[in-house]
């Protein structure tokens, strides 16, 4: 194929050769080069399929408003990106990419049979078929859909590449760096405060990089003295994608992507979330296409985007050209590419009197017609001739090309202003929707508010950028539109493929059908259709839909609106946004002080909430089972270890904290001595239980609140929550000691003999220290808070170390413990002690659904007490009586069945479904102790059912249990004292 | 109502698609209905439809202040099973599947139904055993969910990482195989189009900005900002918008408004066979039939009507997507929106009789009302029709609240949607 | 001391990043507590202190090696090499707790240290909004920290120890770009 | 993210906050004394506005306070934030810029 490659200019740097690889054929492009103009450059004009029809597709625009042009760009396996514009891909030596959603070759694609098909495929053809027979919806029509949906391949390997993460602050922060945007940074630089300029290009400049040579020296100056200003920021590369609540813009910034080979300390892709003052929005306008019959052949592009392939890349679009316009602006590219030598054979211009513009053209000597309208395109996978007609009718007249350029006038980019929630107004002079009143601390200046002449742009972006350096009101000047422009279909061109979503197949005529079929808003419209939904969102589509869906509906476009622009402004790596998290980094994974020494011994570790806890501490062979049967079996005959330390714990002092308590807790406090410990009960205001644990009073005015792992930060919060906003008056304060304290378990009838060496300062003997004991003392050297509390049902201590040395205590106790064979152990035989003992564990036993009486614990709340949280709500009807399901143990038959933790239990088996439910089973434990299993459940009307037989219904028969008493070991708590 | 049909399609191919009729009229008010419907949602429009169906009630109006259809049903993640835990609610959402595996047949509108299966990942010992329950309740109600291994979850679905190495590892997963996705706009469009055909009048941009009461306190109509429409009953659909509608008939709702959030990505070839959700990390996703991967993201902290929320909502979904899907880290957000959901304390639906006579309301479908479209619309019609309850929605009344009677599928499990 | 022999601080095991762009290290061990306390008795629990308990929103007071770091209206974290005496404050309603094992701090210097923050932690951290002397809790991504800025290149971390993993992770990670 | 003024720390994004619902819904002095219909009322039932609404904040991640703020549901711009006990401050929502 030719080279359509210039001789000089454009940004190139045509010394520095690139060889890259298109569907595996090997080519050469230059430095500055992006793939898209590369491949025209090489003559290739076929780049890819379409959605629906797997129609032949070549570059229509040049930036990121492509909706053609989509490939799937491969650095190695594992780093695959589908759907990405060629037009914005930068070449790098290497680089392979490949056109998607054809098979079996771009050239020879078989779906491009939907195209002959597209009588019986019109805009929501699905709804109306695939129905019968039923069964074929989902083996069969759905299928065939999905395979040929679909545009690119997903990756298949996990990504290696990094990305990070960015908060910044900023007084203005410009979004777009064409003449407007790099005219309001330099104004706001000027006014010395901190400026962000981003611009998604490589290159700053906008649409500047698009004219032959003037204003080159401008752009260059203007971006040094930026750069020289320490306190701005220059972003290329970096696309402006969302626009948030209160200032807050999110940004992301392509690192590495374009370099052959990143260095490895370089992110791929940076996320920035930027909180400013005042945003400058100068996003510039998108050019739109003219509608008209295969107006999607490879070979028609966008006027504009012909000009800076010519004029930035130094590629012709092709060598014998028809440029049909509506607008003034594609002359520029006419008169550009003659003088480059191209053939521009005409200019229909849809206007009947167009401006000084169309006199030098003639001038130059292009032919130009004026009130001419293109009704159509030849060729197959390129275009060879364009049919163009008189407006006022007559026939049309194929005129033979090799690019057809065309130009419907330009949109003003004002997606993030509306996303912003600013509210748009419809010119009908610019037929466009202008930025009308803003929700944010922003403005809009130049091409994206429809101020398009250079100067006027210049003039427009500093004015914005200087006001809002001073953060003062301003009312910009009127908007100047360059008048021209035309929506929707050409005059006398036939709708029937005539294409307003090129990505998705939508032509003029889906439109039409969608407002036939009683789509009457344009929300209707674009998801009937699908319009303006594909990757590129519309930017090439949504006012030619207003224009045709205006004719269908006899509606103005005003009367119609607009569908909803949404974040991101250009598809946003996922990536990108997780940054980070993932791995390691994914959350923190909180570790004990003695998680080390549990990992040294070849623990299990299993996840609460972010806390990694000891499961169970295998020796060498064991399973689960085996390993908590001997750890139980221990800790009954002799003793074990628990590192308990993830326990939340909250230190609550002042001389109102025993009131406190009592307002928060169902217990009561009051009587509480110093130096003992109470189990509490905290429920929430509507009486169900929410968290548990025991209370120490540590002095007069001090109390060693205890919680649940997983609900340390939730209850800490609700403290505070009743503390400052109901409570204020009393004199008491909170402080989280969770992290404070590194807490062991000794527990067994050898407990007191494994610690009693240790303790410093305090007699632990029976009688000195009792059962719910708690005292200052010194163990193991270090200052401590001994507990004599139980959840094993042996006699047992808890010991509270300063968090630094829980493991050398830890080991100490280890040491102590030699002689008595002590064990560690781990959550699982935890559990299974405490459900011997019919302990509850809270969100084990209780779910959020059963009060302090439910879960058997009613003896703690204090009947006396006026009020404390959730007494109100436990006095409601519904709160006691027979239909509560209340906690008992059960037992089966067979002493080695064990039930399954969430097994259902029922009156009758052979009942139909659905059955009755009268509760499941909370804990189940084989007990290496008892010799049988036990199970703990929730029961409806439980505790009266004590002594009954009810029933799991499993898949493989039912088993029958007997409902018992929730303790199976030591009822009486004699063990309690070793 | 014009068949829809490959045959018809093929006939309509040859006239250039120039002879189909409106899928639904659009027609001016009429001064008086038997009842009116505030809110076309697929719960509105499918009441209506249910109304004239099965209960001979047509002379309804159902009253939309936007488009039909663009409400929280024209912008949810579509996951529709019935796996839930206590009796109420799988005798609610199973009786609604059971409507979706006919509803394309008896709409004559394909809305997709997808029964790809939703499987929903156990990450911790306290997840097993929260599932397990789920399971062993399904089962003894008749609601088909089974426990898979974490191989046995990667080959129900070849992208999960089941890596041991996770933040949190797949320990396993329920999976509800009748479970899986629909179509949301065909099944808003789909009873619009029926109900239309049975004479209910579907009368779009028009909200109802009051609701009129007689001196003893019973509904008369409606204002609305295209004039008075009167009717005996009145049936408040409104989803996020329901505690402002109910305001107007004077009743103070247990519901708070909050923007939950989704996304999609860019469309690719199939790559993901059916619907995932894990709670623990907070992810849900699924592939669309025309390729996007739908992903559901949190909800925001705070009351809001604004239909959108944070960004960092939907990045800490995204963390935990390409968590447990690391290939996907490369794929690209396409467009991001929120919704307006409502939700009870109890985070079950309220769908009941109301303290005003002839006022009915469905609402508090929170995060996860789509799977319940045509069960709930099918009960709620008959509730107005019958001015009584149907047993399925007996238990889901307004009084709950004050009687402590929770349907607390939340607080048994963490598990919504 | 037995009881410095017998201590593990969280931080034992913190590998720096590469590059002196960004510089994590321990801060030197010292004792801490959390002292909450009314108003009206903030004068006399200064003193008791032995350095300002600052009034200001969001500022740090430094006496010596006793620092007050203001954590909300009622709440300073006290860090100083020994323990406060504040028998003085008997009878005044107060607490005051030891959580010199809870947390642990870390200082982040260098000419990137702000742009290393910044990468999980929100706050504007130019000089001009985050001066010397400013200390508050934040977050780093997806934990709480207490950030206190000593030096124009400076700041002082603090997190709970279960935390100090991933803040030192994070921040790790967040240096790799500035190394190269 | 929202941005949110601290009453005490000034404004911080919304990640260092947690919402806390509905504002000025105090807790009865004696909740023995209300009918179920009273108690429920205030357990449950919610302005749930579609315009200004006062809610509560607690600045978990900065100084720890609970706080009260009146924004603008439809917007989710801020009105005013004020601190706990303080009445409601009789405002409407600002007009754009
Ligand atoms: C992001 C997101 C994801 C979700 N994912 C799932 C999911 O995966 N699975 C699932 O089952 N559910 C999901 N849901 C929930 C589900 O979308 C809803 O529960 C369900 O669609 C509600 O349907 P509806 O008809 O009640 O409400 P809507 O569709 O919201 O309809 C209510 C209608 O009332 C109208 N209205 C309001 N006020 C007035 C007025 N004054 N006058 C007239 N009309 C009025 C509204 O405009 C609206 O059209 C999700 C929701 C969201 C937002
Ligand atoms: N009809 C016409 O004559 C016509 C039409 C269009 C443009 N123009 C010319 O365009 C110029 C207008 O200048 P301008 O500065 O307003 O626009 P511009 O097009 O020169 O610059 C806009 C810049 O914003 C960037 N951008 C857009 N959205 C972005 C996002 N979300 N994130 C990051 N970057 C983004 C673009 O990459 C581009 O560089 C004038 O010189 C005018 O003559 C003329
Ligand atoms: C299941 C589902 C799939 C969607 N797929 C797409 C899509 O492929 N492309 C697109 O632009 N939007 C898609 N959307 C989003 C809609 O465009 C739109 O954002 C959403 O309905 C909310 O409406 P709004 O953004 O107009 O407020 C999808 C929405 C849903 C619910
Ligand atoms: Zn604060």
């Amino acid at each position: 194929m030719s080279s359509l490659r210039t001789a000089s200019g454009g940004r190139i740097d045509r010394t520095k050769t690139l060889r890259f690889y298109f569907d595996g054929r090997s080519h050469t492009g230059v430095q500055g080069d992006t793939l898209a103009s590369a491949l025209l450059a090489n003559g290739e004009y076929l780049l890819g399929r379409s959605f629906k029809y797997h129609r032949p597709r070549g570059v229509v625009a040049a930036g990121s408003d492509e909706p053609n042009a989509i490939v799937n760009l491969t650095r190695d396996a594992a780093r695959s990106t589908p759907n990405v514009r060629a037009t914005t891909i930068e070449l790098y030596e290497g680089l392979h990419a490949e056109s998607q959603n054809r098979f079996p070759s771009l050239q020879v694609d078989i779906g491009a049979i939907n195209d002959l098909l597209s009588p019986l495929l019109p805009a929501g053809f699905y709804y109306k078929t695939f129905k019968w027979p039923a069964s074929w919806w989902q083996r069969v029509y759905e299928p065939l859909i999905r395979a040929a949906a679909g545009l690119g391949r997903a990756p298949t390997l996990p990504d290696p590449d990094r990305y990070v993460g960015r908060w910044a602050h900023a007084d203005v922060l410009v979004v777009g760096a064409g003449p407007a945007g790099l005219s309001a940074a330099l104004a706001a630089a000027d006014a010395g405060v901190r400026v962000v300029l981003a611009d998604e290009q490589s290159e700053f400049g906008g649409s500047l990089l698009s004219e032959p040579t003037e204003m080159q020296t401008w752009l260059a100056e203007a971006i040094a003295t930026l750069a020289a200003n320490p306190r701005v920021t220059l972003l290329p590369r970096t696309t402006a994608f969302g626009y948030f609540a209160h200032n807050m813009a999110g940004l992301a910034e392509r690192v590495t992507d374009h370099l052959a080979n990143p260095p490895p300390h370089l992110p791929r892709e940076r996320l920035w979330q930027i909180r400013v003052k005042q945003v400058v929005l100068a996003t510039g306008a998108l050019e739109r296409p003219l509608v008209f019959p295969n107006n999607d052949r490879p070979g028609i592009m966008l006027a504009g985007a012909a000009r800076t392939y010519l004029n930035r890349y130094g590629v012709l679009p092709g060598k014998r050209i028809v440029v049909a316009t509506a607008t003034d602006s594609a002359y520029r590219a006419a008169l550009d590419l003659r003088a480059a030598g191209a053939d521009v054979a005409v200019i229909a211009d849809l206007r009947e009197a167009p401006g000084e513009i169309a006199d030098e053209a003639r001038a130059a000597g292009i032919a130009v017609r004026t009130a001419t309208s293109v009704v159509g395109a030849g060729g197959l996978q390129h275009v060879a001739w364009a049919a163009l007609a008189p407006v006022a009718g007559g026939a049309p007249e194929a005129v033979p090309c090799d690019a057809l350029l065309m130009s419907g006038g330009w949109t003003p980019a004002v997606h993030l202003f509306s996303q912003s929630r600013g509210k748009l107004r419809f010119d009908a002079d610019a037929s466009a929707y202008l930025p009308d009143v803003s929700a944010e601390h922003e403005r809009s200046a130049g091409a994206c508010r429809g101020v398009f002449g250079l100067a006027e742009a210049q003039g427009d972006g500093a004015a914005a950028g200087a006001s809002a350096a001073s953060g003062k009101p301003y009312t910009p000047s009127a908007a100047t539109p360059n008048g021209g422009g035309w929506l929707g279909l050409m005059p006398n061109a036939p709708a029937k493929k005539a294409f307003i979503d090129f990505q998705n197949d939508v032509t003029a005529k889906d439109i039409k059908l969608a407002v036939r079929e009683g789509m009457r808003s344009i929300e209707h419209i674009k998801r009937y259709t699908t319009t303006g939904m594909a990757t590129d969102q519309g930017k090439t589509s949504n006012m030619n839909t207003l224009g045709v869906a205006s004719g269908a509906l006899d509606a103005t476009i005003p009367q119609i609106g607009h569908t909803t622009f949404r974040m991101p402004y250009t598809p946003v790596t996922f990536g990108g946004l997780a940054g980070f998290s993932r791995g390691d980094l994914f959350e923190p994974i909180r570790m004990t002080p003695i998680h080390p020494w549990a990992a040294e011994a070849g623990a299990v570790f299993e996840d609460v909430g972010q806390w990694k806890r000891a499961h169970y501490f295998p020796k060498r062979g064991e399973d689960l089972h085996a390993a908590v049967a001997r750890e139980c079996l221990a800790v009954r005959a002799s003793v074990g270890m628990f590192d308990a330390s993830t326990l939340g714990k909250i230190e609550v002092v002042g001389p109102d904290a025993a009131e406190f308590l009592n307002r928060m807790y169902v217990n009561a406090w009051t009587k509480l001595g110093v130096g003992r410990c109470r189990y509490g009960i905290l429920c929430r205001e509507d009486g169900f239980v929410r968290d548990d644990g025991v209370v120490g009073r540590i002095a007069q005015d001090r109390f060693h609140v205890t919680t649940t792992t997983g609900g340390a930060a939730g209850v800490l919060n609700m403290m505070e929550d009743y503390l400052q906003t109901e409570w204020p008056e009393l004199d008491v304060w909170l402080t989280s000691t969770t992290e404070q304290w590194a807490v062991i378990a000794i527990q067994g009838p050898k407990a007191r003999a494994v610690i009693a060496p240790l303790v410093e300062g305090l007699d632990i003997s029976r009688e000195k220290f009792p059962h719910m004991a708690v005292a200052e003392c010194t163990f193991a050297g270090v200052p401590a808070r001994l507990f004599r509390v139980s959840f094993s049902g042996e006699l047992g201590f808890e010991v509270n170390v300063p968090a630094d040395y829980g493991r050398a205590v830890w080991e100490a106790i280890y040491a102590a413990g030699r002689p008595h064979n002590i064990v560690p152990y781990g959550t699982e035989t935890m559990h299974v002690l405490r459900a011997e003992k019919g302990f509850i564990i809270v969100g084990q036993d209780t779910d959020g659904t059963a009060t302090p009486d439910d879960a058997g614990v009613g003896w703690a709340v204090a009947k006396s007490k006026r009020d404390f949280v959730g007494k109100r709500s436990l006095a409601r009807a519904a709160m006691t009586g027979p239909s509560r399901k209340q906690l008992v143990g059960l037992l089966t038959a067979d002493p080695k069945t064990v039930l399954e933790e969430g097994a259902q239990l029922v009156d009758d088996p052979h009942q139909a479904v659905p059955m009755t439910l009268l509760g499941h089973v909370t804990s189940s434990y084989y007990s290496a102790t008892l010799g049988h299993s036990i199970a703990l459940a929730m029961l409806v009307n439980g505790r009266a059912r004590i002594g009954q037989t009810v029933h799991v219904p499993m898949p493989n028969g039912a088993i029958a249990v007997r409902v018992v008493k929730p303790v199976f070991y030591d009822p009486e708590g004699a063990r309690l004292d070793g | 109502m014009q068949n829809f049909s490959a045959l018809s399609l093929l006939r309509r191919a040859f006239g250039g698609h120039e002879s189909w009729q409106p899928q639904w009229r659009t027609p001016e008010p009429k001064p008086e209905y038997d009842v009116v419907i505030i809110g076309a949602g697929g719960h509105g429009l499918g009441t209506a439809y249910y109304l004239a169906k099965e209960h001979g009630i047509t002379n309804v109006a159902v009253i939309e202040r936007g488009w039909l259809g663009g409400g929280n049903t024209g912008r949810n993640t579509t996951i529709i099973r019935s796996n839930y835990l206590f009796s109420e609610s799988a005798a609610l959402y199973d009786h609604s599947v059971k409507l979706w595996e006919t509803l394309s047949q008896e709409l004559n509108y394909n809305v997709m139904y997808s029964p790809r299966g939703v499987m929903m990942l156990a990450h911790t010992i306290h997840d097993i055993q929260v599932f397990k329950r789920h399971v062993h309740a399904n089962r003894a109600n008749g609601v088909d969910n089974e426990w898979l291994t974490p191989e046995q979850a990667k080959d129900f679905c070849p992208p999960l990482n089941i890596s041991a190495k996770l933040r949190y590892p797949v320990l396993g997963a329920s999976l509800q195989r009748r479970g899986g996705t629909a179509r949301h706009d065909a099944v808003a469009w789909g009873f619009a189009r029926a109900a239309d055909a049975m004479g209910v009048d579907i009368i779009q941009n028009c909200p109802v900005t009051a609701i009129r009461r007689s001196a003893t306190g019973e509904v008369e109509g409606v204002e609305t900002e295209r004039g008075t429409i009167r009717a005996k009953k009145i049936a408040v659909v409104a989803a996020g918008h329901t505690s402002v509608v109910m305001n107007m008939a004077g009743v103070r709702m247990p519901l708070e408004s909050f923007p939950l959030q989704a996304l999609v990505s860019e469309p690719v070839k199939p790559a993901f066979p059916c619907v995932v959700m894990s709670n623990t990390v907070h992810a849900y996703i699924s592939q669309s039939d025309k390729g996007e991967l739908v992903i559901g993201a949190g909800t925001d902290a705070y009351v809001s009507y604004s239909q959108r929320g944070g960004l960092h909502v939907a990045q800490h979904t995204l963390d935990a997507i390409c968590e447990l899907f690391p290939m996907f880290r490369r794929m690209r957000m396409l467009r991001n929106w929120g919704g307006i959901v409502d939700t009870t304390p109890d985070r079950s639906p309220i769908i009941a009789k109301t303290p005003v006579p002839g006022l009915y309301v469905n609402c508090g479908w929170g995060t996860g009302g789509f799977k319940a479209t045509p069960g709930s619309a099918n009960i709620f019609a008959h509730t107005i029709a019958r001015d009584e309850p149907h047993r399925i929605n007996a238990p889901f009344t307004i009084e709950r609240f004050r009687d402590g009677v929770m349907i607390d599928e939340a607080a048994a499990a963490a598990v919504a949607h | 001391m037995v009881e410095t022999a017998l201590r593990r601080p969280p931080l034992a095991g913190l590998v720096p990043p590469p590059g002196d762009a960004v510089v994590l290290a321990p801060v030197p061990p010292a004792a801490r507590f959390i002292l909450r306390v009314r108003p009206a008795a903030q004068t006399a629990a200064g003193e008791a202190f032995g350095g300002p308990l600052p009034t200001i929103a969001c500022r740090a007071a430094t006496e010596g090696a006793r620092a007050a770091l203001w954590l909300g209206p009622d709440e300073w974290l006290l860090i100083s090499p020994d323990a406060p005496d504040f028998t003085a404050l008997a009878g005044v309603p107060h607490s005051l707790v030891d959580v010199g094992h809870r947390q642990a701090g870390i200082t982040v210097s260098g000419p990137r240290a702000a742009a290393a923050l910044n990468t999980g932690c929100p706050l504007d951290l130019d000089e001009a909004a985050f001066p010397v002397g400013m200390c508050t809790r934040t977050v780093v991504a997806k934990t709480q920290i207490v950030l206190w800025r000593t030096a124009p290149e400076t700041f002082h971390v603090e997190a709970w120890r279960s935390f100090l993993p991933y803040v030192c992770g994070y921040l790790a990670e967040a240096s790799r770009e500035f190394s190269g | 993210m929202l941005l949110i003024a601290c009453p005490y720390c000034g404004e911080r994004p919304e990640i260092e906050f947690a919402y806390g619902g509905e504002a000025h819904i105090a807790r009865p002095a004696d909740p023995s004394a209300m009918s179920d219909e009273e108690w429920a009322a205030f357990l449950y039932a919610r302005t749930n506005p579609k315009g200004t609404h006062a809610e509560r904040w607690r600045h978990t991640n900065g100084c720890g306070r609970f706080f009260n703020a009146v924004r603008d549901t439809v917007t989710d711009f801020f009105v005013a934030t004020y601190k706990t006990g303080e009445p409601r401050p009789d405002l409407t929502p600002r007009s754009v810029v």
